[in-house]
């Protein structure tokens, strides 16, 4: 497959960073404000739309930034799994930031100035990841997006903020540092500075067995924001933000972030031949699964919404640590695309669960009885997401989750087969019930059921359209599914 | 000369620098009294120097200033027969003398010169200094200078 | 025949050095300090090093002598070592 | 702590006295030390190459010059250092005024400085100047002549010999000191050799060949290094008799 | 001109230390323009002499133009490396002395010419270290940058300052005196005082074994580890930085140990060379276990602070370690990363130091930093690149000196010092964003207006201001372009057999 020498990706990276100088600039007048970050989102996405088809042709955009250590760059690759990802992440941008823009004002939050501008920089680091062509690249971003959200995250600057991004912060500049780092440099010593990202894996031959190991456990834990256990609980503590920015985190840049760096890690980094003949995919396999049935376990017994979709969520991200640890190539397909299908599923319930909030200020799901009747939209759109994260359909969430089940089949690993549906049941567990007590039930102490009142259309439009997407991805899952197919014909 | 001997007498300077430098040493290190740590900082560095002055040292040489009196010449006839005094046994082979033997070495003495200059300008701001403590804390008493600071920051 | 008078000055100095450093009365440390300074240019004299020889006599037994003295004098005399 | 320390001293002296067996017989003109090319060229061309006997002023001041040069730095340094550090806000000039009816003073003592100082600092010249043929040069003659100011204010009181020698003037001095010597360097730079290479000079200094060049050069740094050395002597005892108040004294 | 650049390196900050003693008493106001223009000279110079040295690999310079037989006279030499250092040491100067713009009235005051002329003379005791070519001219020069050093601590006001000045003089010697008698013993061995002589006399001679050489090389590394603070010669550094001025503070803490520890290495290369370093003597085993302790405690002790400029001075402790074991790692990465950090970490430290000065003039306790972020939003976004570098967070200098150093730890299975290395980063991690904390949070209990974040900084002076954004901004482009540099130290690196392996 052909290469193309072009600085789009660059600039796709980086107009969001450009955007925050008018975006501070112009802090005294919000809507030229906010018009600038809708700006800079749409031309974010024009440009990411725009290499789409070059990277559907089975070609790869590669740019070369700067030379920062012997034979070792800050480069920029688009390929097809590069490609899906910034696909999600920027069209999600949008719609988040009109959503935010309905939550912060209704709320009438403070320092939104300072919101926007680092919402842009965390989009341009996450970009970056998307699209960088080595492990050294990948490092520097991701660096940059922890740091970047760390002021989203302790927005309320409030006592609850500084501990939930004290655990954030410690957990995952922690494992950066601590794992990641060490990781990084002996793999530069042994490959003597090629770290680019292929197919065969760029670590395939130059460690021994138990480095490997070693190597392998490091990346996986040392990516922390991937959510796995037991470096997991950052998650939930960050639940303190805003909820525009626990929908970012969660559906848009940091979590699958750090699943992304994962799949890099096993595909690109060691490479499935590699791992295949270690033999060492069951070991994270084990891992990852042991995530997905405890999370969704301590899942069930959340009675704040926002907690419960926070775990939730970590359990859907081991699902794809999963599928591509089983190392078949349907599984990798399904967890290529559940990246997509997951973000906009899990993105429409936190639109939900912000909207709930401001419309009533109501936080846990007890409070939530007959909610149904007040807002309907808003709780529809919520049981469309809930069908699409349990893996039902006609959600796209039902055909990421098949391929991954079939990855399990084709992998003949029975065992994560069980897991998979255990944790379905687990999932439909936690999320129908609210559904249920939504329209069905009438809140406690009255008789009569509210009466309709939505949240704000700035909040209500997003969702719905989140909602509205994760439905069609189920009948027209094309986009994902082909780039997920073309990333995983590289990796035979 | 018996090797006792050889060790002690033969190389006396460098026991008595080595011994002269512990004293300052120990007396930088444990004197309480401010004024005192600087004497011995003085010792220490004269132990010093004492060390270097004796490398450059040759036995029957004169002083580094070459003579006008007579002509250059006598000296090298007079350089030899000064390195004959020399006793026996004082250890070192007695191939040819070189003229250069009629004269002491005169590098380290150019050096040693530096370093007592240096030697004095650290001795007088290391006193200025002193004097700033006492004008401060009213006592040059190293422990009743630090009781009064651990009082004083509570 | 030297030898004798070498080794004696190199005596000379270690007692002149302790006992400069051990008496309590630092108007006597400075003096006594100013007698070492001087068996020490003596010592220089005789090892063929007429120069420092001739700088120690100014500098260590004239000025920082002078100097020490005039720092007492500003200070306290007694010393509790 | 005593303890701590007589170990590490103990240490310290262990270490160095290891070594003392293995040090050449003390006066060995045949040591590393003594017969090393560079001495036996300091004591074998010296003369020829710069016309001074005294072979120590001519290392001192030509061969090690560079070194000498920073000596000198070191002493002005000291001599800001104390006056920074002791300095404080004079007193108005008026009160500068020396009392010259001071009952403490003794006739004689006077009497004999008066005698005594002249012959000092006539001493001191001499040795700076004769430095290239008997011991002494700008150090030792600089350590005199200051002290024989010292002595006046010894004799007298601080604020009668800082009439002689203000506190200004001195570093006026200091820093001429310092300059004559880096000046030399500069000028053999301006004429096209290296820093403080003397020999170039002879294109200045009339009826003079390159030989004595360097000395007479030599004699100018000397100079120099007097002019810092006696000034900041007097300086610092200045400030060190009275805490930099620039009064009373001892 | 270009020919003597080496030595006007040298003659600017000593001229214009004569002229400011001169006409300062005078012209109080011509003080600060003299220092300005003699650094910017001296710098000038040191790139001139740098760019020399690009083109003929090492530049000599011989006082007094004896240049034959060898080490007859004294001579400077520049190589890649320590015409680096020069650069950076003259550019801290620079930059320090127009921060001091506006502070010094306050800090000296009636003794402003005094301080320039102190600085300017400290500076050029540091520059000549770094070329010093003849190891007793380096003791004049240490000697030199020593006691203004003492000066500049005690014309402090805290009440402290003279006693740990006074301290700081007693370490001082004796680090100094350990040296000079190191350099005794070296000569009393080899009868030379020329680096290069030296090390020629020790080959030829074959003196590795010498027990003599071996002392000497104890003796003078005692006497630079002191100088350093190195690990468990440290104690008299915390109180002299946190008590000095914040204006010498700025100009000693960046450079009085980085200097140093270019003398080690120095000593170690061209002195004695690798071969006897590394291959004749079992230490770097020890030496290195004693970096690991350093680092280890200078970082605990630091996380104990409550004062900023206290725990700032404890990370230079561990920064130390950090070089001092990289240089002994026996490893070429090693080595070049210690050399690196030698730079990098020399504008990390400026850039904290100025930002410390600029944030708080009196206590600079931690609780400080309450919102300061609002106060000054300027300010504490460089203190908060600084402090990212200093945890070694790309592209930051920081990270890539931490690269080479955990690189050579790797190579050379030294994985105590990897680990030291990470564990002092998380420290790091902790320590700052503690103080991030502090500015950034508490605004909300003032009840402040959304827009008050973007309030502009407080009456800081620009000079200030400019001189702080220079360090922040050296510290990012020495990141980026850390590969010219690390190449340069390389050539010089690569002749000599440093063990591991070569680049």
């Amino acid at each position: 497959m052909s290469t193309i020498h072009s600085s789009l990706p660059i600039w796709a990276c980086l107009v969001s960073l450009f955007a925050v100088i008018p975006i501070v600039l112009s802090r005294r007048h919000p809507n030229l404000r906010e018009t600038f970050t809708f700006l800079a989102g749409f031309i974010k996405f024009g440009l990411v739309l725009a290499m789409l088809p070059i990277v559907l042709h089975g070609q790869t955009i590669e740019f070369t930034i700067w030379r920062i250590l012997p034979n070792l760059a800050i480069e920029f690759r688009v390929d097809a799994f590069g490609m899906l990802f910034a696909l999600v992440a920027s069209s999600l941008w949008i719609i988040t930031s009109v959503y935010s823009v309905g939550y912060m004002r209704s709320l009438k939050e403070h320092s939104q100035t300072r919101f926007f501008a680092f919402f842009a920089i965390a989009l341009s680091a996450t970009l970056g990841v998307a699209f960088s062509a080595n492990l050294f690249t990948l490092y520097l971003f991701y660096e940059m997006l922890s740091l970047s959200t760390y002021p989203l995250v302790t927005h309320h600057q409030d006592k609850e903020a500084r501990t939930g991004g004290r655990t954030y912060l410690t957990y995952l500049m922690g494992t950066s540092i601590g794992f990641v780092l060490p990781a990084l440099i002996f793999c530069y010593i042994r490959t003597g500075g090629d770290m680019d990202f292929s197919a065969a894996g760029f670590l395939s031959g130059h460690l021994s067995g138990t480095e490997a190991l070693v190597v392998l456990l490091l990346f996986i834990f040392g990516f922390a924001k991937s959510g796995l256990m037991p470096f997991h609980s950052w998650l939930p503590g960050a639940m303190v933000a805003p909820t525009p920015v626990s929908a970012l985190l969660h559906a848009v840049a940091v979590v699958k972030v750090g699943v992304f760096c994962i799949v890099r890690v096993i595909t690109g980094v060691f490479g499935i031949g590699f791992l295949q003949e270690l033999g060492y995919g069951t070991i994270i396999a084990g891992i990852a699964s042991f995530t997905v049935i405890v999370s969704s376990l301590i899942a069930l017994t959340q009675d704040n919404l926002k907690r419960r979709l926070a775990f939730s969520t970590i359990g859907q991200l081991a699902y794809i640590t999963l599928g591509v640890a089983l190392l078949a190539p349907k599984g990798i397909m399904g967890s290529m695309m559940h990246i997509g299908m997951h973000a906009f599923g899990k993105i429409t319930l936190f639109f939900c669960a912000g909207a709930i909030f401001v419309a009533t200020g109501k936080k846990y799901v007890s409070e939530m009885a007959g909610i149904g009747k007040r807002m309907p939209i808003t709780m529809f759109a919520f049981f469309i997401g809930s069908l699409s994260v349990i893996g039902l359909p006609p959600t796209g969430g039902f055909i990421s989750k098949w391929y991954l089940v079939t990855g399990t089949v084709e992998a003949d690993q029975i065992v994560f087969l069980i897991v998979f549906l255990a944790s379905t049941l687990l999932n439909a567990a936690y999320f129908l019930p609210i559904v249920y007590s939504a329209f069905f039930k009438l809140p406690q102490g009255s008789q009569t059921p509210e009466r309709y009142k939505e949240g704000p259309w700035f909040c209500v439009i997003p969702l719905g359209l989140t909602a509205l997407v994760t439905l069609i991805l189920f009948i027209k899952p094309q986009v994902f599914m082909s780039l997920a197919n073309l990333a995983n014909l590289v990796g035979q | 000369m018996d090797p006792l001997g050889d060790l002690i007498l033969a190389r006396f300077n460098y026991w008595i620098y080595v011994v002269l430098m512990m004293i300052g040493l120990y007396a930088m290190i444990t004197k309480n009294n401010l004024i005192k740590k600087l004497i011995g900082m003085s010792i220490f560095q004269t132990a010093i120097i004492l060390f270097f002055v004796s490398t450059g040292v040759k036995e029957g040489a004169t002083i580094p200033i070459i003579d006008h009196g007579e002509d250059h010449g006598s000296e090298l006839v007079e350089a030899p027969a000064a390195a004959e005094h020399v006793p026996e046994g004082r250890g070192f082979d007695h191939e040819e003398a070189l003229e250069s033997d009629a004269f002491a070495n005169p590098l380290p003495h150019v050096l040693m010169l530096t370093a007592i200059v240096v030697g004095v300008a650290t001795l007088g701001v290391g006193l200025s200094v002193v004097q700033k403590v006492f004008i401060r804390f009213q006592t040059l008493e190293e422990d009743q200078i630090l009781e009064n600071i651990r009082t004083s920051d509570g | 025949m030297i030898w004798p008078f070498d080794l004696v000055i190199l005596l000379l100095l270690v007692v002149a050095a302790v006992i400069a450093l051990r008496v309590r009365d630092l108007l006597a440390a400075s003096v006594v300090f100013g007698t070492y300074s001087f068996l020490i240019c003596l010592l220089w004299a005789q090892m063929e090093a007429v120069d420092v020889a001739f700088t120690e006599a100014a500098v260590g037994a004239g000025v920082s002598a002078v100097f020490l003295v005039a720092t007492v004098f500003n200070t306290r005399r007694n010393s509790s070592d | 702590m005593k303890a701590l320390s007589l170990i590490v001293v103990l240490f310290t002296g262990s270490l160095l006295l290891s070594v003392v067996s293995l040090f050449p017989v003390w006066g060995n003109p045949h040591s590393p030390a003594n017969a090393n090319p560079i001495s036996q060229f300091y004591i074998n061309e010296t003369e020829e190459l710069t016309g001074v006997p005294n072979l120590v002023t001519a290392v001192l001041a030509d061969f090690r010059g560079f070194d000498t040069l920073f000596e000198t730095v070191v002493i002005f340094s000291a001599g800001l250092a104390v006056f920074s550090i002791l300095g404080r806000p004079k007193r108005k000039r008026g009160d500068e005024k020396p009392e010259e009816d001071d009952p403490s003073e003794n006739l004689i003592v006077i009497q004999t400085c008066r005698l005594v100082i002249p012959i000092m600092q006539l001493f001191a010249l001499y040795v700076i100047a004769h430095g290239h043929h008997s011991p002494g040069g700008g150090f030792q003659g600089g350590v005199i002549l200051g002290s024989s100011f010292i002595l006046w204010a010894i004799a007298r009181n601080l604020p009668t010999a800082l009439q002689r020698l203000s506190s200004r003037k001195t570093m006026i001095l200091a820093c001429a000191g310092v300059l004559i010597y880096a000046g030399i360097g500069v000028i053999c730079q301006a004429l096209g050799e290296n820093f403080l290479d003397y020999h170039i000079l002879h294109y200045l200094l009339p009826a003079t060949d390159a030989i004595m060049a360097r000395s007479h050069a030599m004699l100018g740094v000397e100079i120099g290094v007097a002019f810092t050395v006696s000034s900041i002597m007097f300086g610092l005892y200045a400030y060190l008799s009275s805490q930099g108040r620039e009064e009373g004294g001892l | 001109m270009a020919d003597q650049a080496p030595l006007l390196i040298l003659l600017f900050p000593l001229f214009g230390a004569v002229t400011i003693s001169l006409i300062g008493p005078w012209k109080k106001q011509l003080c600060l323009p003299v220092a300005i223009v003699a650094t910017i000279g001296s710098l000038a110079a040191a790139l001139t002499a740098f760019c020399d040295v690009l083109q003929v690999g090492q530049v000599q310079y011989f006082l007094g133009g004896w240049e034959s037989p060898r080490g007859i006279g004294i001579e400077l030499r520049i190589d890649h490396v320590n015409g680096l250092v020069a650069i950076v040491v003259t550019a801290v100067a620079l930059i320090t002395a127009i921060y001091s713009a506006r502070r010094v009235d306050d800090e000296f005051e009636g003794k402003v010419p005094l301080f320039y002329a102190l600085f300017l003379l400290s500076a050029t005791g540091l520059i000549g270290m770094t070329l010093a070519g003849d190891a007793f001219n380096l003791y004049v020069l240490l000697e030199v940058a020593s006691l203004t050093g003492y000066a500049l601590v005690a014309m402090g006001k805290e009440r402290r300052a003279a006693m740990s000045a006074f301290n700081y003089i007693v370490m001082g010697t004796i680090g100094a005196s350990f040296y000079l008698l190191g350099v005794g013993y070296l000569y009393l061995k080899t009868g030379s005082l020329n680096m290069g002589d030296i090390h020629q006399i020790i080959v030829d001679q074959d003196l590795r074994g010498s027990k003599i050489i071996q002392v000497a090389f104890i003796l003078i590394l005692i006497g630079v580890w002191i100088k350093m603070a190195f690990f468990p010669l440290h104690a008299w550094l915390p109180n002299v930085y946190s008590f000095a001025p914040s204006t010498s503070a700025c100009l000693m803490a960046p450079l009085v140990t980085k200097v140093a520890v270019y003398v080690m290495i120095r000593m170690m290369l061209t002195v004695f060379g690798p071969e006897t370093v590394f291959v004749a003597l079992p230490w770097s085993e020890i030496v290195i276990w004693l970096a690991v302790l350093d680092i280890v405690v200078a970082s605990f002790m630091a996380l104990a602070q409550k004062n900023l400029r206290r725990m700032l001075s404890y990370l230079i402790i561990a920064e130390v370690g950090y070089m001092v074991g990289g240089a002994w790692l026996a490893n070429h990465y090693g080595m070049v990363g210690a050399i690196y950090h030698i730079i990098s970490d020399s504008f990390m430290t400026l850039c904290m130091f100025l930002a410390a000065g600029i944030l708080f003039t009196k206590s600079d306790a931690l609780t400080g930093f309450k919102g300061m972020f609002v106060r000054k939003p300027a300010t504490m976004m460089a203190f908060t690149l600084g402090a990212f570098s200093l945890i070694g967070i790309p592209p930051t200098c920081g990270f890539f000196s931490k690269f080479y150093l955990i690189r050579g730890g790797i190579e050379s299975g030294h994985w105590e010092f990897v680990i030291a290395l990470l564990f002092s980063s998380l420290i790091n991690v902790v320590l700052f964003f503690r103080i991030i904390e502090f500015a950034y949070f508490h605004i909300d209990e003032k009840g402040s207006k959304p827009d008050q974040t973007e309030a502009p900084a407080a009456a800081t002076p620009i000079t200030q201001v400019i001189s702080l954004w220079t360090a922040a901004i050296a510290v990012l482009l020495i990141g980026l372009f850390n590969q010219p540099i690390v190449g340069w130290i390389q050539t010089t690196l690569r002749p000599l057999t440093i063990v591991g392996g070569q680049g």
